[in-house]
């Protein structure tokens, strides 16, 4: 079912920028890179006749508990199969990502949201503030060590509550609630 | 080349053609919109023929309910506490009192009193006649009266359920005509007239008599349940005393003293043994 | 003061409506008593005829100004309800349908909410402007019915110049929209207010350049002389000597009356609501008023100018006389003398008793009162045909106020058809269309027609 | 007119700042954040800024566009959208996989069958689910209606934008037909709720298909109906064709998707490009224009009611008999693992990237909307506009609220 002219040309074309092997399952191919590579392998997966990888469908932010993800979705009429790439390993404190707005100029708007929910900063990106929430509000929802809305005051950010910090438990630490990916 | 303007021309003809045809307004309190076979818009909750509700406080349904919407309360198994799911500063029993009220039932407890049980065959034959059609309710309690001789809770549950009817509805329909009873009839069946000319001949004072003696009012039953105050019509006759039967035989003495006395007999001093 | 109290508390409340009517009544006869026995009444009447009939110019401007400011508010309740209606029907909607039979009192209830709604000034808003822009808005087209003939005789002022009074007056609404839209403080309301300044006077010169057509085929500029030199047939009408002119005229009269597709002064979808943005109970109604009252004046002079004003398009009577029907139904109700009388008391009962009682035999299960009831209404309703059937044949002002008010609101319908079927144009478009089109045609318009009168006149 | 504003300071939150800001005042009261904040809020000679929303008759939904005006010229704007936000990507991770489905249901409120069958494809995915092909094709069949329905509506906003008042009432009766068969389907008539891991919740009745029959004999003609209203008026076209054109390798650029997409020419349908459910046993076409601009956009969506009706056609001939449900366990709890669906909406793309930690709870779903990534491409499309053209630019990508702010 899956693609494996494609796998082949990917591991042929993006060999020594690639974290692990190229993977596939379902109609999706799979590869992960490194923050340093994104700029050259988007180049690279749009630009290249062969690859053409011309829309991107979709551009989130993961948090997998342990590290920080980028996942980027393309699609290409060269081959069936969805492509997804995956930018691995960034650290929870200080995750950047180079920008591709360069090359889509419509990820801009995906990747403010990446940045409210997330933190993760896309560097390069001319417009990299919050979008959904407020502009003074302070931490990232969707970080897995972020609660639900009655444990806001409790987050790292410290919430949108201020009166609620008086009532905090001393077991609600981030680290005792995170839960992390098995991925 | 099309001409200039044929395009708003083309509009306009449509309109000026729509303008002269039937409307798909629907005018709604008039009209009431038909949820349809499925719908899902309003949350009811289900009774058994014994009248008791089929909900057993599991709160499964709240829990699973993903917008969280559901907030609920009851009494646990065993009869014992209250219980309840939902924020604590809703009103989730209050709610329950007002639809009892509403539905005209005295509000403390009743709600967990097991109804007697019912054969609903003849019920059944009636509601079939009538279609389920919740439009004739009247028929259909009339019906039922006559089936079983008064109007068990039960069947109220059995007509709401089965002809969609709200349950208030059907209760408060039951609860405003008098000729419809809820009770069981008692033994006799005292009649008075509550027209102008008997009420001027001296019936307010004889109905003021009887209530006090049978210790009900007009519709109700007496206590020990072998007394029913009904109010009659006299049909214009003029007679120079008010209008009182007693199992619909026309009774001559009318004073109060009489009515009095007549009520004693009837309940066999059941008062006077009570309190001895 | 009990001793007046008690009894007062004592009285129903049909009493205490009736008692005083009484006394009133009966101070009024003493009084009209006294002063026709002294003589006072008289010769106060007499007195008070001669000092109007000396001023007989300022009386008709008073009555006639009294008279339009009442009329238009009737009018552009009447209005207000068509473009409900009407633009319901289009839209397959029912439209309003619950006050009065079909809905028919619904824009005096609007009228009612409206001036029932809290007055409110915004912060920052240029108070004195602000509260008078409403009032300018709403008496520039007001003024403008004062020059309208709607029926032979039927007029508030034969001017000379009336139509150079009437576009001048009706000039002075940009005034209100614009003071409008600047004192609301209010970056909506300034673009509306701009954009009615610009479309306004834009529209003003294809609008004045066309009826400068009609000017010269008339040769005079008084709107009662113009429709009477359309009278005769009905291709005197100057619609049929100017086509051009009249569609050009109806167009600008379309934005000359913010009326869509040229509405952008206060295009809700764009502007909120544009330069009535800020305004709230019935400084908005007098807006709405306003622009109502301008569409009826617009309809009106497309009449006037174009369709004949209050001429019929044919003529009844030889058709009349060939059938061999004749009317004389000069009555003189002076002849019946104490027989009047009669007529006065007896005819009402007797015309109500005559349509009720075949009513009650053959609906015997209705009460005999209600009946009655019915037969009354009835009976008044007849009454009111026969007596607007007497006017119509008698009095030549009615029939021409009939045909002149059909015509109106044909173009008041035309109006509101375009409303429920067209978008709105752009600013750009607009202003294009202005003077890259109409402005161009009217100045053909113009030429042709001096052209055709001169060469008709040379041919001649 | 000098009233300054107190505001939480953006570096302690604790502190309250005068601000230079007035309460008229479109500026935001803190400095600029990014270098292009700054670049829009310095304001050259004769401009201004002016608040679009988020209360407006036009912004569909609760959207605030501050637009910096010349005059009635659009100059740059600033679109700020959360106002509808309630962190629908966190709600499903706390719930099960069963939750996610009507909590997804309301993003795309116009065209609710579409957002609510994210989690389920997304979890028959990962599940491996075969799903009975009845099922599919009751699926395609309440899909394509729930798609005529949202375009009838779009092509009355549109014109209502506009200023028409006629056309949103004709579209408003032909969708409340659709929308009546649907709640004769399912239950519900806005928000379905009727896609359910491993099929539908319920089989078809007898209701719905004698509505269905009904619509059907009439279905052209309505099309035909708004055709002679909207289509060829001058004033219409005059205002739509050659505004707010885009080519496409903006369109490509921007992630546009869908009508947007299409009518610039490329036929980008994930229907086709990229098959999904029973699409491939279908025959219909992809309508495309080449122009780009809100017509071509408008004819679209024209096009694409009578590939629907189409469609809706094929899938009443063709459908099989069975069950339509498959059999799945009462608790899902799918393998470890990632999935990416997508499924073509009557915006454009919608997708959702999934991953299972083999918990019962999603570990992660990120729903991707296309109105979010169409409406972007605002910021390209209306300056050098007047203010009359943003509410048509914005009208003919077809925003809707609910799914852009999620």
């Amino acid at each position: 079912m899956t693609d494996n002219a494609l796998k082949r040309r990917l591991e042929t074309r993006l060999a020594g920028q690639l974290l692990g092997p190229v993977r596939a399952r379902h109609d999706t191919t799979e590869i992960r890179i490194g923050a340093a590579n994104v700029t050259s392998v988007m180049s690279t997966l749009h630009d290249e006749p062969q690859l053409r990888f011309e829309i991107l469908a979709d551009l989130c932010g993961v948090d997998t508990g342990d590290a920080m993800q980028v996942v980027y979705h393309l699609w290409s009429e060269t081959t069936p199969d969805w492509l997804r790439v995956i930018v691995d390993g960034l650290p929870r404190e200080d995750p950047r990502v180079p920008s591709v707005t360069f090359l889509w100029k419509g990820g801009e708007w995906a990747e403010r949201e990446a940045y409210d929910m997330f933190g993760i900063i896309f560097e390069g990106n001319r417009d990299l503030r919050r979008i959904y929430m407020p502009p003074d509000y302070a931490s990232f929802p969707l970080r897995k060590d972020f609660y639900l809305a009655d444990d806001a005051a409790r987050s790292p950010g410290q919430g949108f509550r201020h009166m609620e910090l008086t009532h905090q438990p001393p077991e609600a630490l981030p680290e005792n609630l995170l839960r992390r990916s098995k991925l | 080349m099309d001409l200039p303007g044929k395009g708003i021309f083309r509009g306009m003809a449509l309109t000026l053609q729509k303008f002269f045809e039937p409307k798909v307004t629907v005018q709604y309190p008039e009209e009431q919109h038909d949820g349809g076979p499925k719908g899902r818009g309003r949350l009811i909750l289900l009774y058994d023929e014994y009248g008791a509700l089929k909900c057993e406080t599991c709160f499964q349904c709240a829990q699973a309910c993903p917008i969280e919407i559901i907030d609920m309360g009851g009494v646990d198994t065993k009869g014992r506490y209250h219980v309840h799911w939902g924020p604590p500063e809703q009103y989730a029993e209050r709610r329950e009192d007002s639809a009892l009220r509403r539905s005209g039932r005295p509000v403390p407890d009743q709600s967990f009193v097991a109804y007697e049980a019912i054969d609903t065959a003849p019920l059944d034959r009636i509601l079939a006649d009538v279609d389920y059609d919740p439009r004739q309710m009247l028929t259909i309690l009339e019906r039922t009266q006559e089936a079983y001789g008064y109007l068990p809770i039960a069947a109220f549950r059995h007509i709401s359920s089965t002809t969609g009817a709200w349950y208030a509805e059907v209760h408060g329909i039951a609860a405003a005509l008098e000729h419809l009873r809820v009770e069981p009839p008692g033994g006799h069946v005292v009649g008075i007239c509550r027209c102008p000319n008997c009420t001027l001949m001296g019936g307010g004072r004889l109905r003021e008599a009887l209530e006090a003696e049978l210790e009900t009012v007009i519709g109700g039953t007496s206590p020990d349940g072998r007394v029913r105050l009904v109010a009659e019509s006299c049909h214009g006759e003029s007679r120079l005393r008010p209008h009182l039967t007693v199992d619909g035989a026309d009774q001559d003495d009318t004073t109060p003293a009489g009515a009095t006395s007549l009520a004693r007999r009837l309940r066999g001093h059941s008062r006077g043994r009570a309190q001895a | 003061m009990s001793v007046l109290a008690r009894p007062w508390s004592r009285l129903t409340p049909a009493g205490k409506v009736v008692l005083p009517l009484l006394g009133l009544l009966v101070f009024l006869t003493l009084a009209l008593l006294v002063g026709f026995a002294t003589g006072l009444i008289p010769g106060l009447i007499r007195f008070v005829g001669d000092l109007l009939g000396a001023n007989i110019g300022i009386v008709r401007f008073v009555v006639a100004a009294s008279a339009i400011l009442l009329m238009s508010v009737p009018t552009a309740f009447v209005i207000i309800y068509m473009e409900l209606k009407v633009i319901a029907l289009m839209n397959l909607r029912l439209g309003p349908n619950r006050v009065g039979p079909w809905g028919s009192l619904h824009s005096i209830v609007h009228g009612l909410k409206v001036l029932g709604k809290e007055d409110f000034t915004p912060t920052g808003v240029d108070v004195p402007v602000f509260t008078l822009a409403p009032a300018v808005t709403f008496l520039a087209p007001v003024l403008g019915l004062l020059v309208l003939p709607f029926a032979p005789g039927l007029l508030g002022i034969d001017m000379n110049l009336a139509l150079l009074y009437f576009f001048a007056v009706s000039g002075l609404s940009v005034l209100g929209l614009m003071m409008a839209g600047w004192s609301s403080f209010n970056k909506y309301s300034l673009l509306g207010g701009l954009r009615a300044a610009a479309q306004i006077i834009s529209y003003e010169i294809p609008l004045t350049l066309a009826v400068v057509g009609v000017i010269m085929l008339a040769g005079t500029m008084s709107l009662n002389q113009i429709v009477m030199n359309q009278s005769g047939s009905i291709l005197d009408w100057y619609m049929f000597k100017q086509p051009l002119g009249f569609v050009i005229f109806f167009i600008a009269a379309t934005a000359e009356g913010n009326r869509t597709p040229f509405d952008l002064t206060e295009a809700d979808s764009e502007l909120v609501a544009g330069f009535a943005t800020e305004y709230s109970g019935m400084r908005f109604g007098f807006f709405f008023f306003a622009e109502y009252v301008g569409v009826f004046i617009l309809s009106a002079l497309t009449t006037v100018l174009f369709l004949g004003g209050w001429n019929a398009p044919f003529d009844i009577d030889p058709v009349l006389n060939a059938l061999g029907i004749r009317f004389d139904l000069a009555l003189d109700l002076a002849r019946l003398d104490v027989g009047l009388l009669f007529l006065l008391a007896l005819g009402p009962v007797v015309g109500t008793l005559l349509i009720a009682l075949p009513i009650w035999m053959l609906r015997s299960d209705w009460s005999f009162l209600k009946s009655l009831v019915i037969g009354f209404i009835l009976l008044n309703v007849l009454l009111a045909a026969a007596v607007g059937v007497w006017l119509a044949l008698s009095f030549e002002a009615v029939v021409g106020l009939g045909w002149f008010l059909v015509k109106t609101y044909f173009f008041v319908f035309l109006f509101v058809w375009m409303r429920a079927t067209l978008p709105r144009v752009r600013i750009d478009q607009l202003m294009g269309f202005a003077w890259k089109w109409m402005l161009p045609a009217s100045l053909v318009n113009l030429f042709v027609t001096a052209l055709a009168i001169i060469v008709v006149s040379e041919v001649r | 007119m000098a009233q300054q504003t107190r505001v939480r300071s953006l570096d302690d939150p604790d502190v309250f700042v005068e601000s230079p800001a007035t309460i008229y005042d479109a500026v935001p009261p803190y400095p600029p954040r990014t270098e292009r904040e700054a670049e829009f809020y310095h304001l050259r000679d004769g401009e201004m800024l002016i608040n679009l929303g988020p209360q407006h008759p036009s912004t569909h939904g609760v959207l605030r566009v501050v637009l910096k005006i010349d005059g009635e010229r659009v100059v740059d704007l600033d679109p700020v959208i959360g106002y509808l936000h309630r962190g629908v990507e966190k709600i499903c991770e706390n719930g099960t996989w069963h939750h996610a489905i009507s909590n997804c249901d309301p993003l795309e409120y116009v065209a609710s069958m579409f957002s609510e069958a994210m989690p389920v494809l997304a979890c028959e995915k990962l599940l491996d689910l075969q799903v009975p092909r009845r099922a599919e094709y009751i699926r395609v069949l309440a899909w394509e209606l729930n798609r005529i329905a949202s375009h009838a509506l779009f092509m009355g906003w549109l014109s209502l934008d506009l200023g028409g008042l006629t056309p949103i009432l004709y579209g408003f009766i032909e969708r409340d037909e659709i929308v009546e068969m649907l709640n004769a389907l399912t239950g519900q008539r806005v928000l379905f709720n009727y896609l359910r891991i491993g099929g539908v919740n319920g089989d078809l009745n007898h209701d719905f298909m004698s509505r269905l029959g009904d619509w059907m004999s009439h279905a052209a003609e309505q099309v035909e109906n708004q055709t002679k209203l909207i289509n060829e008026n001058e004033i219409f076209v005059g205002r739509t064709r050659g505004l707010g054109v885009v080519d496409r390798a903006t369109a490509l650029r921007m992630c546009a998707t869908g009508p947007v997409l299409r009518a610039t020419g490329i036929p980008y349908d994930i229907r086709r490009a990229h098959p999904y459910s029973v699409y491939n046993e279908l025959e219909f076409d992809v309508p495309t224009r080449e122009e780009g601009d809100s017509y071509a956009r408008y004819l679209v969506h024209v096009d694409e009611i009578k590939q629907s009706i189409h469609i809706i056609d094929q899938v009443l001939h063709q459908m099989p008999d069975g069950t339509v449900m498959a059999k799945i366990p009462r608790w899902i709890r799918p393998r470890p693992g990632r999935a990416w669906v997508s499924i073509e909406s009557p915006r454009g793309q919608y997708g959702a990237y999934v991953m299972s930690d083999g918990s019962d709870h999603p570990f992660r779903m990120r729903i991707r909307d296309p109105s979010f990534f169409n409406l972007s491409l605002v910021g390209h499309l209306m300056p050098g506009n007047l203010i009359a053209d943003t509410m048509a630019i914005m009208a003919s990508l077809d925003p809707v609220m609910g799914g852009i702010d999620k």
